[in-house]
């Protein structure tokens, strides 16, 4: 459906400021799973801004299943790349949580039943199904932000791009977004997820991106990213792996980013031994 | 206690003495006006006096202070911010004739009662002009002050009257019926002002003028009043919600009382000129043939009532919007939510905070 | 010298339903207590009710007794359990004062509006910067600070206070990983210190690391209540909506899978 | 409190507060006391009105705001934000007099049906010298005060904490709320909300970014009154303050005097007019 390439881009905010991109080359294929790791301040809102036309490149380029981003204004991106952004107290406005979900497809030109089965998919997806005539408001924090989550999806872009889906968020919540991640991919819709939750990229992730400075330093699979080799780059942006890595690392498992990659290596282990 | 009562009562009455002798005539056409700017200055006065009073005799303002709770007062900073934000970003960047600088002063108003709503509406245009950097400060802010005090004192009357509580699923009938009672009060508060402020000089939709200034002014006021008319039924019907009604009726009536007061100051102190859009306003009355002080008058009561009306209304969205437990929380907020508040029953052990 | 919850149960007004009932928890000098559970399981509930602030400033209805070093303190005004009771939130921004313009300033709020003498102020204010080490960021603009490091101007606030208890309602949740560090060793030196700490948080790891007893709640009831290790290593948790530390996880996916946990050594450290 | 020494760790005594608080400002008009130039800013912006005219405003921008300027040299930057925030009005001005005065006869220009009189121009001099005279006394006296020195410095003399509360926070959060609606753009601009295209669509995007403006920043009023009370602000009795902005005798009698000159050219003037 879509595929992102980024090449050479730089991004400076103002005149003589630091570069915030310095320098970003990524592509990123149809129905791919990429976390966006490192720390605040190492540039990936600001890649992801790129990504929908919010901020303009200084230099290099963005391009959409070839076509250059720059040549698309911000509201014909956003049929494109849904963006969810951190706090959802900085988009709700409406007073239903229906109307809220309906406000992106509306925009976009979606209309009558398809709008309203892009809705009812998105608030099913989330567990707001039931809660549609409530008050946003009225929602606590966490569920508020799975209405965020919710508003993007029923846009039913090709690309959705999530900034900290998961802050605030409890085991259960966590499970929610986590599949949203993966029903969305399996659709064939290309997910890029900003986090700090190690364990949650390592797991609903097949690609992990790790940024510092406005340059991308690493660029794998979890297993690359969290490999025993790339832990000294990792500690130069203050991000541990996730436990299982390294315990996996510490038993001479090998890479384990996840707890299942620890059980089949053990396994293997003793079926080798 | 009751010395602050009395020095407020005195200041009252000297001011507004004063200020008739000074001002001199209360018998001319434009009597109302002079009238409610010299009570609202004597308000003011009055409230100060009391408050030196107590502050000489406690060395404090205890007794005001304490009727801001701490949530109003966290809240006031943020309905300041936005009058400001929101009145310099229409005055100096859209230069449409409304103002839109008091949305934060009603909503105060309406959460927390009128004196709180006053003071809001008193220290936003104070500051405004006085202590807000570039690009929001405001010129010519600070003699406003009175105008948004009243403003906020209104709307805090209005909302503890239960005004603007919520009435879904009123009955057809009754919304014909407050419609009715609502659109009436409304035009005879526009034919007051209209053979008060309008008649002598501005022939309004005169076939036989050739000023191509007045065809245009004449047919914006119809479409203004036209559209008033459509838009409040249909909001009326599709929201049915009386008080749709009650907020029509609470915004024009503010407007008409910021209109009497803030002329006065306007056309003195800035000969009418404010750099906003009510500016063109003035200078097509102007041009109509009337003098500085009718022009500002007649520019007042045309922009006043409106601005409020879309000020209110802006209000009660938010209010809708809003959590019912934030709104609940609120020293008035029990009278902005329908049907109030079902205590539940309480053995005897439950209580409440001390007091 | 403790902090004593006896059978509270609390309703915000308008509720129909109790958001806390029948709560039991002590926090005893030098301790630190860790509280998990679901979102809207009753955390943020507890953590108001403890300090006070529910009723006083929330509104609503209470029940059961507080007791701090052993007195009641039912009938206390707010302002003079926030000398003994600090109490920080998750967003670093709501909690600044917004009248300061310097970090100073904002952590000397507390003890200012107490109106201790100057001299006691300044040097309360030096301590408090010092124990969180922000001692260099005195004299910067708190709104320009970064939020790991506004949490920290926040909690030095409240240490400025010099409470006998500090309650921290999840306080690395909105943190990038740098920032969960800085408060997390933070809370780790103040309990090495002998502090008297109730920390409620999602994340299970950080409480493995600090708390030596945690308390889960469940609809507004105390479900789990006992020793870190034991409590955090339930069985019970998953059903709880609370995800249990990676340790734990691990070693519970090594049972499903039928290996000995024991290869994984002993380590809690996780 | 035996258990507060365990939280903080050993005092070490002897430090006092930051250099930068009550810093004094660079030269003697910055170091006057706040007060004192809100005095003098306010007294010059009434005068202004209550003199009238062209001369008169025109002498007061010279003694109350040119030469104070030039003494705490900030000439340059006063005369740049004057003229930037009295532009519109003097627009407005000229625009409505020059062309609109009724009963003006001498026509200095003619632009089709439009004519511009001479005693437009002159009414719109009168206007606009008011107006200078307004915004540079103010803009004077920010230029050379800090907001909070102002609000210490009142608080000092016995104004409510809250009210002191109040104006502090409006002047943090006007810039924190400009932010705000900049995020909350990006945000509904990200929802394929359309911001760039005609007016009709400009007007469209109002309420979804001046809503969630008003809405989130409600949302928060929650957690800082509970922060402020958890820090005992709502505690009775005077606040402890750290620092606060010089006075003197001779400003206060500075001070007086002002208000007294106003006054009395308050009562001239309406015994003149009455005369």
């Amino acid at each position: 459906m879509a595929e992102l390439a980024v090449e050479g881009l730089v991004h400076v905010y103002r005149e003589g400021a630091v570069r915030a991109l310095d320098g970003v080359d990524v592509r990123i294929g149809t129905g791919e799973r990429v976390a966006l790791i490192g720390q605040n301040g190492s540039g990936k809102t600001t890649l992801v801004r790129h990504l929908n036309g919010l901020l303009r490149p200084t230099e290099g380029r963005v391009t959409i299943d070839g076509i250059d981003a720059g040549s698309m204004t911000v509201a014909q991106l956003a049929a494109r790349v849904g963006l969810v952004f951190q706090d959802p107290d900085r988009q709700v406005f409406s007073g239903t949580v229906r109307a809220e979900v309906e406000f992106g497809p509306r925009n976009l030109g979606h209309r009558g039943g398809e709008l309203a089965a892009a809705v009812d998919a998105a608030l099913q997806a989330v567990g707001l199904a039931g809660e549609e005539r409530t008050n946003p408001y009225d929602l606590g924090q966490s569920r508020r932000k799975l209405l965020a989550l919710a508003s993007v999806l029923a846009m039913r872009t090709p690309v959705l791009v999530l900034d900290e889906p998961t802050t605030g968020q409890d085991a259960r919540g966590v499970e929610r977004v986590r599949a949203v991640v993966a029903s969305a991919s399996e659709e064939g819709r290309t997910v890029i997820a900003i986090s700090h939750d190690m364990r949650f990229v390592a797991e609903a992730f097949d690609r992990v991106v790790v940024m510092r400075d406005g340059r991308v330093i690493l660029d794998g699979s979890p297993a690359e990213v969290f490999a025993p080799a790339s832990r000294e780059t990792l500690r130069s942006t203050f991000l541990e792996p996730p436990w299982s890595a390294t315990i996996g690392d510490r038993l001479g498992l090998g890479s384990t980013p996840t707890e299942s990659s620890v059980v089949s290596a053990l396994l293997d282990r003793g079926a080798a031994g | 206690m009751l010395v602050r009562w009395v020095v407020a009562l005195a200041a009252f009455l000297i001011i507004a003495v004063l200020g008739i002798t000074v001002v001199g005539d209360f018998t001319g056409d434009q009597a109302g006006n002079s009238w409610a700017l010299v009570a609202a200055i004597a308000l003011i006065v009055a409230f100060v006096a009391y408050a030196a009073v107590e502050y000489m005799q406690t060395g404090g303002f205890a007794s005001i202070g304490s009727q801001f709770d701490m949530r109003t007062l966290v809240l006031m900073p943020i309905a300041i911010a936005v009058n400001i934000i929101l009145g310099a970003a229409v005055a100096n960047a859209l230069k449409i004739p409304i103002y839109l600088d008091s949305i934060g002063t009603i909503l105060v108003g309406a959460l927390a009662g009128p004196i709180p709503g006053a003071l809001t509406g008193f220290v936003a245009n104070i500051l405004w002009q006085y202590i807000i950097p570039p690009p929001f400060q405001g010129t010519v802010a600070a003699p406003f002050a009175i105008v948004a005090a009243v403003i906020g004192l209104m709307a805090g009357l209005f909302a503890r009257a239960g005004w603007l509580r919520p009435r879904p699923g009123s009955s057809g009938q009754s919304l014909l019926i407050g419609g009715a009672v609502a659109v009436a009060i409304v035009v005879l508060l526009g034919l007051y002002a209209y053979t008060r402020f309008y008649t002598e000089t501005f022939e309004f939709l005169n076939p036989e003028t050739d000023n191509l200034l007045f065809i245009i002014l004449g047919w914006l006021i119809v479409a203004i009043f036209v559209g008033f008319v459509l838009g409040f039924f249909a909001l009326l019907f599709v929201r049915r919600d009386l008080t749709v009604a009650y907020v029509t009726v609470a915004g024009v009536a503010t407007g008409v009382v910021a209109a009497l007061i803030s002329a006065p100051i306007s056309a003195n102190l800035f000969s009418g000129v404010t750099g906003s859009g009510t500016d063109f306003l003035v200078a097509a009355f102007r041009q109509a043939g009337s003098d500085i002080n009718t022009a500002t008058f007649q520019q007042g009561l045309l922009s006043d009532p409106v601005d409020k009306l879309v000020t209110f209304f802006v209000v009660y969205l938010i209010l809708a919007a809003m959590a019912r437990r934030t709104k609940a929380r609120f020293p008035q907020g029990e009278r902005l939510i329908e049907g109030g508040e079902a205590a539940a029953d309480d053995g005897g052990e439950w209580r409440g905070a001390p007091a | 010298m403790s902090l004593q919850l006896s059978g509270v149960g609390y309703r915000y007004a308008g509720a129909q339903r109790p958001s806390l009932l029948d709560v039991d928890l002590e926090l005893p000098d030098a301790t630190v207590v860790g509280l998990a559970g679901a979102s809207e399981a009753g955390k943020t509930t507890l953590c108001l009710v403890a300090s006070g602030l529910a009723p006083r400033t929330v509104g609503g209805r209470i029940r059961g007794m507080i007791r701090l070093d052993g007195e009641d303190v039912d009938a206390w005004p707010m302002h003079r359990l926030a000398e003994r009771i600090g109490i920080g939130f998750q967003n670093p921004g709501t909690q600044l004062s917004q009248v300061a313009d310097t970090v100073f300033e904002e952590v000397a709020f507390g003890p200012m509006n107490v109106g201790l003498a100057r001299d006691e102020i300044i040097e309360r204010t030096w301590d408090a910067l010092d124990a969180l080490r922000i001692s260099d960021l005195a004299e910067r603009d708190p709104r320009r600070l970064s939020g790991g490091q506004q949490q920290l101007v926040a909690t030095a606030g409240l240490l400025a206070m010099r409470p006998s208890h500090l309650v921290l309602d999840e306080p690395t949740a909105q943190l990038d990983p740098a920032g969960t560090r800085l408060v997390a060793d933070a809370i780790a030196r103040l309990a090495a210190g002998g502090a008297s700490i109730l920390v409620a948080e999602q994340k299970t790891d950080l409480l493995a690391a600090v708390a030596s007893r945690v308390v889960v709640l469940a609809d507004g009831r105390v479900a789990l209540d006992g020793p870190a290790d034991e409590v955090l290593a339930d069985p019970a948790l998953g059903e709880l909506g609370v995800a249990p530390p990676s340790a734990v996880r691990l070693r519970s996916a090594l049972e499903a899978a039928g290996l000995d946990p024991a290869v994984l050594g002993a380590s809690r450290d996780g | 409190m035996a258990g507060s020494a365990r939280l903080i760790g050993d005092p070490t005594a002897g430090r006092g507060i930051p250099g930068v608080l009550g810093r004094p400002g660079p030269s003697p008009f910055h170091r006057l006391n706040p007060l004192t130039k809100a005095t003098l800013a306010t007294v010059t912006a009434v005068a202004a009105v209550v003199l009238g005219g062209l001369i008169g405003p025109a002498i007061l921008v010279a003694v109350a705001v040119v030469l104070p300027a030039v003494a705490a040299g900030v000439l340059g930057r006063l005369v740049r934000t004057a003229l930037l925030l009295s532009l519109p009005i003097a627009i407005s001005a000229f625009l409505v007099n020059l062309f609109f005065l009724p009963g003006a006869e001498t026509v200095l220009l003619r632009i089709g049906p439009i004519t511009a009189t001479a005693e437009g121009l002159a009414f719109a001099l009168e206007i606009l010298a008011r107006i200078l005279a307004i915004s540079g006394a103010i803009t004077l006296f920010y230029l050379t005060t800090r907001p909070a020195d102002l609000v210490v410095d009142l608080e000092r003399r016995g104004i409510s904490p809250r009210i002191a509360f109040v104006a502090n926070a409006s002047v943090q959060t006007v810039p924190a709320m400009v932010e705000r609606a900049g995020q909350i753009t990006a945000a509904q601009r990200a929802r394929g909300l359309d911001t760039e295209g005609s007016i009709w669509r400009r007007i469209r995007g109002v309420v979804p970014i001046v809503g969630p403006v008003i809405l989130g920043s409600i949302t928060e009023v929650e957690e800082r009154t509970m922060a402020l009370e958890a820090r005992a602000f709502t505690r009775p009795g005077r606040r402890t303050l750290l620092w606060w902005p010089a006075d003197s005798a001779a400003q206060a009698l500075l001070r007086w005097a002002m208000l007294l000159g106003l006054v009395a050219l308050i009562v001239a003037r309406i015994v003149g007019v009455g005369s």
